[in-house]
């Protein structure tokens, strides 16, 4: 069988698995639950192996006949961009496990519903990224969306219900703007080539501007919902403070990553002249979310708030990229969803960690932590500075790479996005201040230091941030070549130099 | 020619940062010592890299070594490359030597501290940051290396972060300087944009072929990252809170290295400065207004480390003067700061010797009279400050009278007007120096009997001495036969012809030395002959108030982009839940509120059910009349 | 005679029974007026089968009167337990279901 | 004197519709001669037996088509045989929950409250007029789809309903709000009757027959009197869409489905839509479809609100099977924008949405039956908080029936939807497409917010229990939600199925 199918197959399996455990045996289903993540972990990096960075076209692709009166077929397949999310989501997942370790205790059902909801999450996830046929991609992604409900409203905390039901009908509206995008596409294609969803052949149908302009913004609308984009982002500090931390992690690290991945692989593919005609718009609105996100996180007093709105600020760069439209900018973005997702899941888990031995997630409650746990607040300051796109971390290439590549074409948004690495430092450093240091405040003097199941959990994390950060070149390798295919596919080049390098020699 | 021995400067102090950090507890009881060894072997690896250079003709001492590429995406393509060449190499021996020096020196001084390795620590990381800011063979890799001193500057200003004032210092000063980073940021994209590359060698053989209003931009650029890291005007209030860290820091970090980074990045950036007039000339009154600034707030400054740093400040101003003043100037900008470097470093140091006697006490006017009971201390210092104020043939005297004499003959009304700052500054830094050691180790004795000032163990006076020797000698030494200039020439391409000279070197020397000894006289007449008072006299000019405060840097910040910004990000808060989630809801609401509405027309009765269905069937009817017509 | 004028009276008929339907309350004189509305349809059938000069019309107003009477089984039924239940035979006393 | 011409009739083809009215017979008899005691399991043999045995009929003469197989007044062609299949199985799986007489008084003559119905309730015995009432009111849904005249249309709209207008009122617990149900249904049934007749007469009056086919060569021809034609669709519409429930001719729908036993409101929600849609596509897409231009703007608009207030009004219901009802409305309208759509696509995706409606529905309503207290069923939706923790199973069902109400992916719901709204698309009605899309949008907040009562709600210990359900119940609550997952997952077969099959001979 394919490498995808079984990797998407092999977390269900684990969830059907633990589905027969008797609910008290929480520790098994735990323990079964890391087991098929490492598996798939493992399974995902074979692939990333054997996957060929010297060709443009999807490779392990697989398709069978599923819906034949429809032309629909079950198609996967990767790319580099794809098969940098799926490493990305198969490396977290075991992650999240492990250092969530307690986190399903608190909920209203019990650990082993908990790990089969996360378990088909991994599924739908491969299934998202790796989706060749449209309409598979829309089930994946709509499907996708119940487990994470259940996920916030079962196992979070404060106003969880609420929060669920916001993301939920959020996601289902953006959801359902697509769908009738997808199914004026899918008539579409019955006009002009015979009923299909194949991506490559939907994207030579041919359409009047206006038509294209229109379907162009069901898909995009659904995609800002997800990624969020600004005006569309009010669901996301709600999930992420209620949601429990590996959740989030899971929420903002590789679900809101379907946003930006269908922008490259969908908007662009699909609707290159409209997605000219709107990248102005787009850019605005990119540019808009850098600077309000890291306004609004400078502003937060509760720290699951404030890692949310820093990542509403880091979607607006990863937009802005995607829509700058060259090939640094398309890099850097897709870099960046695989950097955001790990200094995110950095500031979650160890955030999570301090929340769950503070029992709160008001930032003024800690004070002090680096006296008492310093290896929690170290943890801490490395994903903030990860965050903050500090130079010889992950996130500063992909960061760099998206204003470089933005500046060439668009140097006004460029500038203004320069503006938001100030604003970082500041909402990094404000929490850390508060946080870590000072004077050691009431009620954190008996905290406990980072245990070994935690330090394993986050040592992984860290190491990728700093190791990225120096070496990227492994993922660049494997994201380039698409991304150039994207752009050109688009009817896009870099823009040249003022200058040709090469003419002086 | 590539070297491959390059990496080891880096690698050296980096390892011994990762050990001390990830060792924990374990190593506290030889960490110091390995940190040190970590040091003093990178230098020992510059000195060899040094000494190699010497050996090859002039054309070929540059030494390069690439280790891997480190992005690569379409055209814009960074190795994760190192160059040492002629400017290098002064900031590597430099950066190791006072770094090595000042690592000693730490031994002692922080030997009461608990966390006495994370100290090291964060030294060791910071030498290794700052090695890769001036090997960096591209802007990108010196940005590394510029965020990485930032990030080494953070963590050693809030070493003490337990006390809120402490940390907030830090954060400051990492603020602005990412205010700074911004500038560098931009300046590489313009860069990339213009010109297709980032490397120094691709920018500097292709600048030529770019329009000036790029170069310009990519200069201002530039020059606002060098304010933030220089803490030059108008970004330099960061400095003073930043001695809130260890004396040894405000030593190696604020006074010796870091500070410099952005003389070092103008320097580096010559072959743009030169092709960009304006650039250049911003840069040099950036340098003018800050040399008078830091001297200026130096006078009124009670804290010997807050003096200190304005004068740092100040003597920063006078290299970014000297770098501003193109060709002419940048070997003078390099030797002063090198020159800088030695005696700063020490002053910084014997004021920590100071402090470190009396009980942590900062405020100058609770010394008074300390020559008596520590006397190595005092004559360290003595000499770094007859460096400074520029008496020969101390090594101040040499480079900062050729940078007041280059900037007198830049011509016309620039060169009187800076070369009258920068005379006019010599005058002040004078007056204040005086003040200080005056203050300090003169007069009579004005701390109450809680201290008992002693004079510092040996690890600590040694390295006072170490740079003290270079004070007195390293001007002589870098002049000597235009040793410095004519080493850098293939760097910065030194032309040392000016169209006709304003004023002669012996001129602007006398001129500069009446200067001084009339800051000095003033100086000694006001705080030696009269009695000064224990608490800072409160009826004094509003000037002086104003230089008390910084000269109001800090309250034009909060009024201008603090308070904003706090409003802003208020307000947005508001916007966010009242407007845009407001929005959302408000949407909700209609939804369910026009189903609560709509829900009434159930009334239960089934007369009126009928009536729906009727009006219904005359609206049918109706509908289809309309649509058939 | 034109048989229009039949058509007319037919659909006044029906108008009329409606109207009843809408307006009055007792449950058995609502039935007789739905039961008016049907003979209506009754006359149209029969006048349409006059105009188009075949007998379908004519066939239909049969199969009418045997539905009619069949609701009228059925109609009954329900309408008289709703009154014992209620005493009452008012539609608009039935009104529990609402909203 | 005209020979007398012996009616030809295809028994075969009829088969279907003649056991299930030989079964309601059987029924009739069984009432009036078999012994109380074994009445019920008599009666239960009869109905699943005579459904069964049609269904298995049905399938034997799935290719069939012909027009001749009553004279010309009954149609059998592939869409006949597909909805009829889909009456067939929802009553079957609608049977089993009626079969739990729990629901139903004893005696439906008796006063509420009356020392009549005490008497007749400590007896034990069991009310079973109801099934050959259902078997009656399941040959007239059979009947009304395949009709291919305006005569057999009405007698099977009038078969179908009189039996349901007497179910409506067989509730045991809160007999006033059943018979309240029953006196509405019949009153409005009958009122929007009697336009569907006076529409009948119209159309024959502009036509000049009675047969389908007879109004549509008149239609094609164009030489009647258009007024004829305009008020004829207009009225007989009126008939149709009362039915169906769409807007404005819906107000019956909340009532009767509150008040009726929930067996027969899962009974008649889905089979009724079935059979209402099926007569309703065969007389707009044969005899109207090239009048289409007069209808479909009026259409359209219905469809509109109708769509919009069904999602809207079902926000703010507080009682389970109203808003059950309500989302019934919505359904109605997305449904008519397949009878709009007007191509053969329309024709499958109906048909499809059709039985995937009707399936969840029965089982949704299944669902309800469960949740019982004192006084029996549980409607209050505030009652049902933190269902998912007395019974997840339950809980667990309904909230898959809601998702796929909502349309969610790897549900049935979600290939209905997307195949009627394409059908639509295909058809150039964009507009209604939009409204549909954003009124699922309106509708997944109030399915979402049933699913958050029973899951993340804390109950209220306030007497409320699922209780176990019979092993009748019990299988219709697991096949309809196994159909409902497998036509999300696996959707091909049934769709490869319908589109082989729909079709409507002329």
């Amino acid at each position: 069988m394919n490498m995808l199918t079984s990797l998407m197959l092999l977390p269900l399996i684990g969830a059907l698995l633990i589905s027969a455990l008797p609910t008290t045996k929480s520790l098994l289903a735990k323990q079964m639950t890391l087991g098929t993540t490492l598996l798939v972990a493992i399974g995902v990096i074979v692939m990333a192996i054997r996957f060929d960075t010297s060709k443009t076209d999807l490779q392990f692709v697989e398709t069978h006949s599923w819906i034949p009166t429809f032309g629909i077929n079950y198609s996967v397949g990767v790319d580099g961009i794809a098969l940098v999310l799926i490493i990305l989501s198969a490396l977290l997942a075991p992650i999240v496990v492990l250092a969530g370790w307690n986190e399903s205790s608190g909920g209203r059902w019990s650990a082993k519903t908990f790990y089969i909801l996360v378990l088909v999450l991994e599924t739908m996830i491969i299934g998202v990224f790796s989706a060749n046929d449209l309409f598979l991609f829309y089930v994946f992604f709509e499907a996708m969306l119940i487990p994470v409900y259940f996920l916030i409203g079962g196992y979070g905390t404060g106003q969880r219900n609420a929060a669920a039901v916001k993301f939920l009908i959020y996601s289902l509206l953006g959801g359902l703007l697509m769908l009738a995008s997808i199914i004026a596409l899918y008539v579409l294609s019955g006009e002009q080539s015979g009923h299909t969803f194949n991506i490559n052949t939907l994207s030579q149908l041919q359409m009047s501007s206006t038509t294209q302009n229109l379907l162009f913004l069901g898909f995009f609308i659904a995609f800002a919902i997800k990624a969020p984009l600004w005006p569309l982002h009010t669901w996301l500090p709600d999930a992420a403070q209620s949601a429990t931390p590996g959740t989030s992690v899971l929420l903002l690290g590789i679900l809101d990553k379907v946003g930006t991945f269908g922008m490259i692989r969908y908007c662009l593919t699909l609707f290159p002249e409209a997605s000219k005609t709107f990248t102005p718009l787009i850019l605005v609105l990119a540019v808009i979310s850098i600077i309000y996100g890291a306004f609004l996180a400078i502003g937060q007093k509760d720290l699951k708030r404030l890692i949310a709105f820093t990542s509403i600020s880091h979607f607006g760069f990863i937009t802005m990229g995607i829509f700058a439209m060259t090939s640094q900018g398309h890099s850097g973005a897709t870099l960046y969803m695989f950097n955001h997702g790990f200094s995110t899941a950095a500031l979650f888990i160890v955030g999570g960690w301090m929340m769950s031995r503070r029992g709160s997630s008001k930032i003024s409650d800690f004070g002090g932590l680096q006296r008492v746990t310093p290896v929690m607040a170290w943890s801490f300051f490395i994903a903030g500075m990860s965050s903050l796109a500090l130079p010889g971390l992950s996130s500063f290439v992909s960061e760099f790479l998206v204003l470089v590549g933005t500046y060439t074409r668009y140097p006004v948004a460029a500038i203004i996005g320069t503006f938001g690495i100030v604003l970082a430092a500041l909402y990094i450093l404000i929490p850390v201040q508060r946080a870590l240091h000072g004077p050691t405040m009431p009620g954190n003097e008996a905290l406990s230091d980072l245990n070994l199941r935690e330090k394993i959990a986050i040592a992984p994390v860290i190491a990728i941030i700093i190791a990225l950060g120096f070496y990227p070149s492994p993922l660049l390798n494997i994201i380039n070549p698409a991304s150039t295919h994207t752009i050109t596919q688009a009817g896009f080049t870099d823009p040249l130099a003022q200058i040709d390098p090469k003419a002086g020699k | 020619m590539t070297s491959n021995s390059l990496v080891y400067l880096i690698a050296l102090p980096l390892f011994g940062a990762a050990v001390l950090l990830l060792s924990g507890r374990r190593s506290d009881r030889w960490g110091h010592i390995f940190g040190t060894l970590m040091s003093a072997g990178s230098f020992a690896v510059g000195v060899s890299l040094f000494l190699k250079m010497l050996g090859n003709p002039t054309g070929e001492r540059a030494l390069t070594q690439k280790l891997f590429s480190w992005i690569s995406v379409g055209s814009f393509q960074v190795d994760a490359g190192l160059l040492a060449d002629q400017l290098s190499i002064c900031f590597v021996l430099l950066i190791t030597g006072v770094g090595t020096l000042i690592h000693v020196y730490s031994i002692a001084y922080m030997s009461h501290d608990l966390d006495r390795r994370r100290f090291f620590a964060y030294l060791n990381f910071f030498i290794a940051a700052m090695l890769l800011l001036v090997l960096g063979d591209s802007y990108l890799n010196l940005y590394v290396g510029w965020e990485g001193v930032g990030l080494a500057s953070y963590l050693l200003i809030g070493f003490w972060n337990q006390k809120p004032t402490y940390a907030t210092a830090a954060k400051k000063a990492f603020v602005a300087n990412r205010v700074g980073d911004m500038g560098l940021s931009l300046a590489i994209m313009i860069a990339f944009a213009t010109l297709g590359t980032v490397s120094f060698q691709g920018v500097k053989e292709h600048a030529s072929q770019a329009s000036t209003g790029s170069l310009t931009a990519i200069g201002i650029m530039l020059l606002v990252a060098a304010t933030g890291k220089s803490a030059q005007f108008p970004l330099q209030a960061w400095l003073g809170d930043a001695m809130a860290g260890p004396t040894p820091v405000s030593a190696l970090i604020h006074a010796a290295t870091m500070v410099t980074a952005g003389v070092y990045l103008i320097t580096r950036s010559n072959f743009i400065f030169d092709l960009a007039p304006t650039a250049q000339l911003a840069v040099a009154i950036i340098g003018a207004i800050t040399l008078l600034f830091g001297a200026i707030i130096g006078m009124a400054k009670d804290d010997i480390k807050k003096a200190l740093a304005a004068s740092t400040m100040s003597q920063i101003g006078y290299m970014v003067l000297g770098a501003g003043l193109g060709p002419a100037g940048y070997a003078f900008a390099i030797m002063h700061l090198l020159t800088h470097g030695f005696f700063k470093a020490g002053m910084f140091l014997g004021a920590g010797s100071v402090m470190h006697g009396m009980n942590d006490e900062v405020n100058m006017r609770r010394y008074g009279g300390l020559r008596k009971f520590m006397p190595i201390t005092f004559a360290t210092f003595g000499l770094g400050y007859l460096a400074i104020i520029g008496v020969p043939p101390f090594a101040g005297f040499y480079s900062k009278d050729k940078i007041i004499e280059v900037a007198f003959n830049a011509g016309g009304v620039k060169g009187i007007a800076l070369g009258t700052a920068a005379l006019l500054g010599a005058m002040i830094t004078a007056f204040y120096m005086t003040r200080v050691v005056i203050l300090t180790f003169a007069g009579s004795k004005r701390w109450d009997d809680k201290a008992h000032p002693h004079e510092s163990p040996f690890l600590m006076w040694a390295p006072m001495v170490l740079l003290a020797l270079g004070s007195v000698a390293s001007g002589f030494f870098f002049t000597h036969g235009n040793s410095l200039r004519n080493w850098l020439a293939p760097v910065v391409e030194a032309t040392p012809s000016h169209e006709g000279e304003l004023l002669s070197p012996a001129v602007v020397s006398i001129l500069a030395l009446v200067l001084v000894a009339i800051g000095v006289g003033y100086a000694i007449i006001k705080y030696l002959l009269n009695e000064v008072p224990q608490v800072a006299p409160a009826d004094v000019t509003v000037f002086t108030k104003a230089a008390r405060k910084d000269l109001l840097q800090d309250n034009f910040n909060e009024a201008v982009f603090m308070r904003p910004g706090q409003s802003l990000t208020r307000g947005l808060q508001v916007a966010d839940t009242k407007l845009i989630d407001g929005a959302v809801h408000g949407i909700a609401r209609l939804a369910i509120g026009s189903g609560n509405l709509l829900r009434k027309t159930q009334t239960g009765f089934v007369r009126s059910y009928a009536m729906w269905i009727l009006a219904g069937a005359i609206a049918l009817v109706a509908t289809i009349w309309v649509v058939t017509l | 005679m034109n048989p229009a004028n039949y058509l007319y009276v037919s659909a006044l008929l029906f108008t009329i029974g409606a109207i009843g339907v809408v307006v009055r309350r007792n449950a058995i004189v609502v039935f007789m007026c739905v039961e008016l509305m049907l003979n209506a349809c009754n006359l149209a059938f029969v006048t349409f089968a006059r105009i188009n000069g075949n007998l379908d019309g004519q066939v239909v107003a049969f199969f009418t009167m045997v539905v009619a009477a069949c609701e009228v089984v059925v109609g009954l039924a329900i309408i008289v337990t709703i009154y014992r239940s209620r005493r009452s035979a008012s539609v608009d006393d039935a009104s529990l279901l609402k909203r | 004197m005209t020979d007398f011409i012996v009616p030809k009739l295809s028994y075969v083809q009829l088969s279907p519709i003649l056991i299930v009215l030989g079964g309601a017979l059987i029924g009739v008899l069984i009432e009036a001669f078999l012994s109380r005691k074994v009445r019920p399991i008599a009666q239960l043999t009869i109905t699943l037996g005579s459904l069964i045995l049609a269904l298995i009929q049905l399938w034997h003469i799935r290719h069939e088509s012909s027009l001749t197989a009553a004279m010309g007044s009954v149609a059998i062609d592939g869409a006949t045989i597909l909805m009829q299949g889909s009456i067939l199985l929802i009553a079957i799986l609608a049977v089993a929950l009626i079969a739990d007489n729990e629901h139903f008084t004893v005696l439906a003559a008796a006063v509420p409250g009356s020392p009549e119905e005490r008497d007749s309730l400590q007896s034990g015995e069991k009310l079973t007029e109801v099934f050959p009432l259902t078997l009656f009111a399941v040959a007239g849904m059979l009947l009304f789809p395949a009709s291919n005249d305006l005569i057999t249309l009405f007698v099977a709209l009038e078969m179908l309903s009189l039996p349901l207008y007497l179910m409506a009122g067989l509730s045991r617990r809160r007999r006033l709000m059943s018979q309240e149900a029953a006196l509405k249904y019949f009153l409005l049934g009958a009122f929007s009757s009697a336009f569907f007749l006076f529409g009948a007469a119209y159309l024959y009056g502009y036509s000049g027959s009675v047969s389908l086919a007879g109004i549509r060569a008149a239609v094609v021809g164009g030489s009647g009197n258009d007024v004829f034609l305009l008020m004829g669709i207009a009225f007989l519409s009126i008939g149709l869409l009362f039915k169906v429930g769409a807007v404005p001719f819906h107000a019956w729908t909340p009532d009767v489905y509150q008040g009726a036993p929930t067996p027969i409101t899962a009974f008649m929600a889905a089979a009724t839509k079935v059979a209402a849609f099926g007569a309703m596509l065969r007389i707009f897409y044969t005899s109207l479809a090239n009048a289409n231009w007069d209808w479909r703007p009026m259409m359209s608009i219905i469809a509109i609100i109708t769509m919009l207030f069904g999602s809207v009004v079902a926000i703010a219901q507080r009682d389970v099977k109203r808003m059950l009802a309500y989302s019934s409305i919505a359904h109605a309208g997305f449904l008519l924008t397949g009878v709009i759509a007007l191509n053969k696509s329309g024709l499958d995706a109906s048909i499809f949405y059709l039985f995937a409606y009707g399936v969840a529905t029965v089982g949704a309503f299944g669902v309800v039956t469960l949740v019982r207290d004192s006084s029996g069923e549980v409607t209050d939706l505030n009652k049902w908080a933190g269902l998912a923790k007395r019974s997840p199973f339950a809980a667990t069902l309904f909230a898959g029936f809601l998702l796929a109400f909502a349309g969610i992916p790897l549900t049935s719901g979600f290939i209905g939807k997307f195949s009627i709204f394409s059908a639509a698309y295909e058809s150039g009605n964009k507009s209604l497409v939009i409204v549909g899309v954003l009124s699922s949008a309106i509708a997944a907040y109030f399915y979402i917010r049933v699913i958050v009562l029973m899951f993340f709600k804390d109950a209220a210990d306030d007497g409320t229990s699922v209780i176990i359900p019979s092993i009748l119940t019990r299988s219709t609550l697991i096949i309809t939600s196994v159909i409902t997952i497998l036509l999300g997952v696996y959707p091909a077969p049934l769709l490869n199925f319908i589109n082989s099959l729909a079709s409507f001979v002329r």
